[in-house]
């Protein structure tokens, strides 16, 4: 049903506007749904049956399917090793994927953070080169992940730039600075007990311990996002700037500081990547913004702000990962691999629009068939 | 109930028309006929279906049942292209400009005059812009871009647009609800050589002395069926509300006396450059202060800067003898002030969320426990507002856009009435709200005053103005230029001092 | 994390531990081994779809298959996808081949997952473009670095006849290959043949066309006596020539470096370029292939000194740092061109 | 009843010149603070370095903007109807190759051309449909058919390559001969340019385009085509990205399967420094062309006074951002004098 109300929404005409896309996300994960004023008899079950079709819960299923299909049928996927390898190598994507999607949710975007993490591993790396300590040299590049997080958030809330243009940048100047920091060197002599850290696994099993400051992250970023007054805002803020600011809320702010948060856990994953590859250069993680934003895109959260869940997001992003890991292992070339994730994209947008049709078209063809109680919704 | 005459053919009509979103039926087997020469009243409660039953007009619902007849015969409209194409031409209650266009471009999109090779021809868009808005008395630059125009001058631009069809039915939803008398006036005086000109005219008010005045026949709604059809002349205002609501009309302002206390909030000298100017004014406890003035005075523009949402560049605000900081919208709730901002749809809701999250926007911190959202808190919150003011929905987990746009108006104000305020400042509380629920709404604020509350009423319908407050505070330019007591409140003195001429003691 | 470390855990402290780490081969050799059937030779090239290791790996395929063998090639799409590059090693030794043969897009990046390869029992080879030496078997290398720097430096002098300016169009700055070129190059340069040489600027253009394209003509209008240019990369050389060939300076300032044949016909034919270098990459991807089957069948195990022998290319020996040379790079000018296709 | 009270005098047809007038030089101010940013940086690189407008050097400047700009044309009018196309450089890519391979069969260089531009088109048409049709977001869309085409272009490809000497010469050296100091393939761009540009400004149909980017949903109740236009605005911006990689053949002499490679950040980064806003609806052609022009020059201007490629991509990014910030705070400055300006003129009239 609030399908067919979609139809009435002009709004969602121009294909840039408010989409259709993810519109099911909308209403968001467990609101209750039965209603005060409801006298719609079947409210329970339609609702349940909308939130079953929502997005992120399909893509969370494929993700499941591939899984399960991929564990009977592809050889040498199920073992500890290449789990451990496809969660190590997911890692990256999926750690800057937390705080993009709340930036997204506010209705923002940084492509820049790719190079922050650059840039981040080759200060790690020249300070490392310095004779510097790793405990100091850490904390300082998280810090250098604040600043540039900052300088994207305050060139876009200060100055009023679009977030896609100041973080394209950004994408270029942190590239060049870490290109000037680091030069040709590559440096790869960090101290074992890190690289470890970065590329073993947690006791016997095929969980990489560095999924567990992820996994720590991750219930910080859905508890805020879906549970506080914090998300709520971010949400409204996404999906009417002026209509929350009329609210009170502290647009600027809030923009800011999901930019901070980005640029932060950025450079933390520039830290880890040098650690995980054992390499840092000023090139690492270049493209990284790419993958990210495909996987966030997957799971089903809009580019206009205001729409989609942390869960979506990181199912899209494992969905990626996973496919990938299966696809070489069958081996599928890169290239027909490139269309997969391109096909993937365009289906996640395209499904729930032709899923939408066809269920008001069914509507419609109730309706006509048997025509609906008389009743109507009570006056509040 | 009706009775067509049978020897015209109704211009435009409709017959047995259904109209269901989900589970709501908006429509519900409705007749219409408009014919040439006639203006024609759709009367009807918020969310009785009246705009729903102009999107089937204009092509932009389709009806799910029912048909469409033009000039007897049916169509069928496939967009609003077709039916403009067919001589209907609409404003909707909602302008709908495009805001990086100049004005003359949004009155003549995709129809501009053209030159030699299908070229458009930009000075005759810009001078035949010009004319409609001498026609209309409108003072606005053609080429200025439309961003940036009040809803009141929006709303003339789409009445430009409308007129610029010279259609042969000409519809309007709510065009006069942003607009004051003497656009109105203007507004009436070309739609009435309009009609006598021959062309057929559906227009929609909830300001009922406004359907007396302009039109010949009216249909009522109710809950999304037809009521009547009927001429207008020998009806009362009385029974058209019966018709309407199905009971007999409240008082409309049910204005009750209360005790006067402290001052509350406190402007002094505030102005934002280009704006307003040296406003200087005070609201008491238990006061409900009216701040009148023509269209663009800048009324708006004072309540948003006192409330925070913009800077002013000099003054000062107290509020409860504590100052205000500048353009810090949180803060002033903190403090206690509440704003129902004037434009519902970019301002007052997030239109992409639901009921219930739009009114707990102004009570995040209020409904959380312990650092989380509490969701019992915040349904029981948006459940008890949204009863209170007689919101019409179908669950509160329905987007908030769904809702007809007087129950939208009713959820604004869920939303701020829900924080308990100290200063209530309401812009245009009651714009495009049917008369049994303004009835409700003046009660609510009425009631509120008595109970302390302080509130800074800006207002349009000059009636209300009148009618709700204790003290009036005109606008002109910018400035403030009267201050009128209840009982020295008229018509004739207020619109002196709004256009600027009687510049009557303050 | 950090309670271990009360004073900091700095480079030096590190420094003795990380140079041991990595499984060395302890077994020994055994030269006359038979040659093991049914192994697995996987390519790994910087990238797929790539001309050249396109051609290297299809030379590959060829001894590979002579051999009796399997060969496979996987790889990213794009030339600087490290992470790629590491989850396609990590995929190939969950596969289990028998060698892989990697050109490295980083000498660091792909140690870890190469040493996991390593210790699953997967040999591994890099050719073209080398790790860090403790985590691979063997090297392949195309030519000396140092023939290779050298040669081309005593190429652009005779085309400039000993005297004038001259820059270098590199390609990535971290290129190590490159950097290593350079060297060489800087260090013929100090012969008191080349006095009058000046070497006056390193620019790089990140192997793209049109990066390349305006690096060269900054170089160009910098320093308007510029007499030569060096671009040891095929796709710098080939940009250079393209712009050269439509400009003012064609045929007055010089270019040569490492290119192909196919790509620099017409511009050796057109007078834009007089003589360039390089080796032939399908005979790099075979000796590639037959070092891996010998690794693999346990004829070698990457010691220095050891031999064996690589079908027609003949006998190799293993060289300092486990490398095996290809051979000296071939001169390609109009007189013989038109000889070669690759 | 509340229309008694007097009218306000309200001025016949406030035909206000001076406002016009203010306006006229803003919309046009927004492109010229690039041009003037341009002017000065060229300026001054010549200054230091007389060798850089040389007659090679101005004909080097054109060529090298020559192709971006037409790929920022096109995507400009995407951009115009509130959409974007993410897949532009592999398109090129694609269509680069498609010409190429006629061309290595012996094949006429007009219809190389002609099949560039057709094969652009073509998946102008796919990406219009998918978005106009599908009412999806072109940011998804398009990213998912930048993959799907480049996968196609490599899997097609392969490792096969197309050189200079597989081409006419009289192919390769139309790209890089002119006219004096004004070279062909410049002039064809300028062409595209002009005619786009007029197009949008004087046709209905280029007025749509503004409109419905300005406001989707005012579009469709004003009966503007919506899907035709948006379905336009891609075929154009394939198209154009399809002569520019007939063009980028022309002149690199050299296509293989990476070729326009993450080109589509170049692209949105020259649209977006050319003052074309993202939200749709406003922003010129010519903007745009002169953000193309203002990046590619920037990258001859670093190399020719002798800065380090160490630098270039930092000082890139820096200039990208001061170009942007510049170009609002200018806008914010003109907003402020057009509302004192609109204040006092309405004080005049009713003064
Ligand atoms: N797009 C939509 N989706 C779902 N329900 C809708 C939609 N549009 C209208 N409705 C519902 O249809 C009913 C009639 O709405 P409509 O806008 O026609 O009322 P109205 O008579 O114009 O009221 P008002 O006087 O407040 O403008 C309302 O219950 C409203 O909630
Ligand atoms: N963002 C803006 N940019 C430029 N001008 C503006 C802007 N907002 C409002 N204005 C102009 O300022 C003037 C005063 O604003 P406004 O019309 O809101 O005052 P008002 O007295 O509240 O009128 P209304 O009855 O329409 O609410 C108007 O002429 C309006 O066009
Ligand atoms: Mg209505
Ligand atoms: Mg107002």
């Amino acid at each position: 049903m609030a399908d067919s109300s979609r139809e009435t929404a002009p709004a969602k005409t121009g294909a840039g506007t408010p989409k259709a896309g993810t519109g099911t996300a909308k209403v968001q994960a467990g609101t209750p749904q039965a209603g005060a004023g409801t006298s719609v008899p079947d409210g329970r079950a339609r609702a349940w049956a909308r939130d079953a079709l929502r997005w992120d819960t399909v893509v969370g299923a494929l993700l499941v399917v591939l899984l399960l299909c991929s564990f009977s049928f592809v050889d040498n996927f199920g073992n500890a090793l290449n789990l451990s390898f496809l969660i190590g190598n997911t890692l990256p994507i999926a750690m800057i994927a937390l705080p993009m999607t709340m930036l997204v949710v506010s209705g923002e975007i940084d492509l820049s953070v790719g190079s922050t993490a650059g840039l981040a591993g080759a200060v790690m790396g020249k300070l490392w080169n310095q004779g510097m300590s790793i405990e100091t040299i850490i904390p300082l590049c998280i810090l250098l992940g604040v600043v540039c997080g900052l300088v994207n958030g305050l060139l876009v809330t200060r100055l009023g730039l679009p977030s896609l243009a100041v973080t394209i940048g950004t994408l270029a100047a942190y590239r060049g600075i870490a290109q000037i920091v680091l030069g040709s060197n590559s440096v790869t002599d960090f101290p074992q007990q890190y690289l470890n850290f970065a590329s073993d696994r947690l006791g016997g099993t095929f969980v990489p311990q560095a999924a567990l400051p992820w996994v720590v992250l991750l219930v910080v970023a859905a508890v805020v996002l879906h549970a506080t007054p914090v998300g709520r805002s971010l949400f409204a803020v996404g999906a009417s700037q002026e209509a929350a600011r009329f609210a009170g809320i502290r647009v600027k702010r809030m923009k800011l500081s999901m930019f901070v948060a980005t640029g932060t856990v950025s450079a933390l994953t520039g830290v880890f990547w040098a650690l995980h590859y054992a390499s840092a250069r000023y090139d690492n993680a270049t493209g990284l913004e790419l993958s990210v934003i495909a996987g966030v895109l997957l799971g089903g959260i809009d580019f206009d702000g205001g729409k989609g869940t942390l869960g979506g997001a990181v199912a899209g992003v494992f969905l990626l990962g996973a496919l990938q890991n299966v696809m070489s292992l069958v081996n599928v070339s890169a290239q027909s691999q490139t269309v997969v994730t391109g096909v993937l994209l365009v289906i996640s947008v395209l499904a729930p629009r032709v899923a939408r049709q066809a269920g008001r078209a069914r509507a419609r063809r109730k309706a006509s068939a048997a025509p609906p109680p008389g009743a109507l919704p009570a006056t509040g | 109930m009706t009775d067509p005459e049978p020897e015209r053919t109704p211009v435009l009509a409709l017959e047995g028309v259904s109209k269901s979103f989900g589970a709501v039926r908006a429509l519900r087997d409705v007749s219409l006929q408009l014919y040439a020469g006639e203006a024609h009243a759709l009367a009807g409660e918020n969310g009785a279906g009246k705009s729903t039953l102009i999107k089937a007009l204009a092509g932009v619902h389709r009806p799910d049942s029912g048909t469409v007849l033009l000039d007897g015969a049916p169509v069928v409209f496939h967009g609003p292209a077709d039916a403009r194409d067919a001589g209907v031409a609409v404003i909707y209650q909602e302008p709908t400009l495009f805001p990086d266009l100049s004005v003359a471009e949004n009155i003549f999109v995709g129809r501009q005059p053209r030159r030699s090779f299908g070229r458009v021809d930009h000075r005759a868009v810009k001078e035949a812009t010009a004319a409609l808005f001498a026609r209309l008395g409108v003072d606005l630059d053609p080429e200025q871009p439309a961003r940036g125009l009040s809803i009141a001058d929006q709303q003339l631009v789409e009445i430009a647009k409308a007129l610029s069809f010279d259609a042969r039915v000409l519809i309007m939803d709510e065009p006069t609800a942003a607009l004051t008398g003497s656009e109105v006036a203007r507004l009436f005086g070309v739609v009435r050589a309009l009609r006598e000109g021959g062309a057929a005219v559906l227009f929609i008010s909830h300001r009922l002395e406004e359907v007396f005045a302009l039109c010949q026949r009216v249909t009522t709604l109710r809950d999304g069926g037809l009521i009547a059809s009927e001429p207008v002349d020998g009806l009362t205002e009385d029974d058209l509300v019966r018709r309407m609501v199905g009971r007999d009309l409240d008082e409309l302002y049910p204005k009750q006396d209360a005790e006067v206390g402290d001052v509350a909030l406190s402007v002094r000298r505030l102005t934002r450059e280009g704006v307003f100017t040296d406003v200087s004014f005070d609201v008491h406890r238990g006061e409900i202060v009216g701040l009148a003035g023509l269209v663009g005075a800048g009324r708006s523009e004072v309540a948003r800067a006192v409330f925070g949402v913009d800077r002013w560049d000099a003054g000062e605000v107290h509020l409860d003898g504590r100052p205000l900081k500048p353009g810090a919208p949180s803060l002033a709730m903190a403090a206690g002030l509440a704003l129902v901002p004037e434009d519902r749809r970019a301002q007052g809701l997030v239109m992409d969320m639901s009921i219930e999250r739009n009114i707990n926007l102004t009570g995040l911190r209020t409904t959380a426990r312990a650092g989380l959202m509490d969701r019992g808190a915040e349904r029981s919150r948006a459940v008890d507002w949204a009863v209170r003011l007689q919101v019409k929905y179908a669950r509160l987990a329905d987007l908030v856009g769904t809702l007809s746009g007087g129950n939208q108006q009713k959820v604004v104000l869920a939303k701020w009435l829900a924080t308990g305020p100290r200063v209530l400042i309401v812009d245009e509380p009651t714009r495009g709200i049917d008369v049994g629920t303004k009835a409700e709404v003046h009660r609510l604020l009425s009631q509120l005053a008595a109970d302390g509350l302080a509130v800074l009423m800006i207002s349009s319908d000059l009636p209300e103005i009148l009618g709700m407050a204790d003290r009036v505070l005109v606008m002109h330019e910018g400035r403030l230029t009267a201050e009128i007591a209840r009982e020295d409140a008229t018509e004739e003195s207020v619109m002196a001092a709004a256009t600027g001429r009687g510049r009557s003691a303050a | 994390l950090t309670v271990a470390a009360c004073g900091g855990t700095t480079k030096k402290s590190t420094d003795d531990a990380a140079n041991s780490s990595g499984p060395k081969s302890s077994a020994s050799a055994n030269p006359s081994a038979a040659t093991k059937k049914g192994l697995t030779v996987a390519y790994l090239p910087k990238q797929v779809n790539n001309p050249y290791f396109t051609i290297s790996d299809t030379g590959g395929k060829k001894a590979v298959e002579a051999l009796g063998e399997k060969y496979k090639e996987v790889g990213t799409s794009s030339g600087t996808d490290t992470a790629g590059q590491v989850s396609y090693v990590n995929t190939l030794t969950q596969q289990q081949v028998s060698a892989i043969a990697v050109s490295a897009q980083d000498p660091g990046a792909l140690c870890t997952a190469l040493n996991q390869a390593r210790k699953n029992g997967v040999k591994v080879v890099t050719y073209d473009s080398d790790t860090n030496a403790s985590c691979r078997d063997l090297f392949v290398s195309q030519a000396s670095s140092e023939d290779l720097g050298r040669t081309e430096v005593q190429l652009m002098a005779k085309q400039i006849g000993n005297k004038g300016q001259i820059a270098i169009l590199s390609a990535a700055q971290t290129a190590t290959n490159q950097n290593t070129w350079i060297g060489f190059m800087k260090d013929e340069l100090k012969k008191p043949e080349y006095k009058d040489i000046q070497l006056v600027k390193v620019a790089y253009g990140n192997d793209d066309a049109q990066t390349s394209f305006q690096q060269t003509q900054g170089l160009l209008q910098q320093y308007p006596n510029l007499k030569g240019i060096i671009s040891p990369t095929t796709v710098g050389i080939k940009a250079a020539a393209q712009y050269l060939s439509g400009s003012r300076y064609k045929g007055k300032v010089q270019l040569t470096g490492l290119g192909t044949p196919n790509d620099m016909r017409a511009y050796v034919n057109n007078g834009t370029v007089q003589a360039f270098e390089l080796w032939d990459p399908a005979k790099l991807g075979a000796l590639a292939g037959y070092a891996a089957v010998a690794l693999a069948s346990g004829q070698i195990t990457g010691a220095s000194g050891q031999t064996f022998t690589a079908g027609d290319l003949g006998s190799f020996t293993v060289g300092q740092d486990s490398v095996v040379v290809l051979g000296k790079p071939t001169v390609f000018d109009k007189s013989n061109i038109g000889q070669f296709n690759f | 009843m509340t229309m008694t009270a007097e009218q306000p005098t309200p001025a016949t047809a406030p035909e206000a010149p001076s406002t016009t007038g203010v306006l006229d030089r803003v919309l046009k101010v927004r492109e010229l603070a690039i041009a003037v940013v341009l002017v000065v940086m060229l300026t001054a690189t010549q200054l230091d370095n007389s060798a850089f407008l040389s007659q090679q050097g101005i004909k080097d400047l054109l060529l090298n903007a020559t192709i971006l700009v037409l790929v920022a044309v096109g995507q400009a009018v995407v951009v115009i109807t509130r959409n974007v196309d993410l897949s532009v450089g592999s398109v090129l890519g694609i269509s680069a190759f498609a010409a190429g391979d006629l061309l290595h069969g012996g094949g006429n260089p007009v219809l190389a051309v002609v099949v560039a531009v057709a094969v652009g088109a073509a998946f102008g048409v796919v990406n219009g449909l998918l978005v106009s049709l599908g009412q999806v977001p072109a940011l998804v869309v398009t990213l998912g058919t930048l993959y799907i085409i480049r996968g196609l272009d490599s899997i097609w490809i392969g490792s096969r390559q197309i050189t200079a000497a597989d081409l006419p010469s009289g192919f390769t050296s139309f790209g890089h001969d002119g006219i004096g100091v004004v070279p062909y393939l410049a002039l064809l761009t300028a062409v595209v340019l002009v005619a786009a540009a007029y197009y949008l400004r004087s046709y209905r149909s280029g007025r749509d385009m503004y409109a419905l980017g300005s406001s989707p949903e005012a579009a469709r109740l004003a009966g503007v085509p919506v899907r035709k236009r948006i379905l336009a605005a891609y075929v154009t911006c394939g198209a154009l990205a399809g002569l520019a990689g007939a063009l980028y053949l022309a002149r690199f002499g050299n296509v293989d399967s990476g070729t326009g490679n993450g080109y589509e950040l170049t692209v949105v980064s020259a649209v977006v420094v050319g003052g074309v806003a993202f939200t749709g609806g406003s922003g010129s052609l010519y903007g745009a062309a002169l953000g193309a022009l203002l990046l590619t020059s920037i990258n001859s201007v670093l190399p020719s006074i002798g800065v380090s490629s160490v630098w270039v991509q930092a000082i890139d990014g820096v200039l990208l951002l001061l170009a942007i910030a510049v170009d609002r705070v200018v806008a914010l400055r003109v907003a402020g004098l057009l509302r004192k300006r609109a204040a006092q003129t309405r004080s005049a009239h009713h003064g």
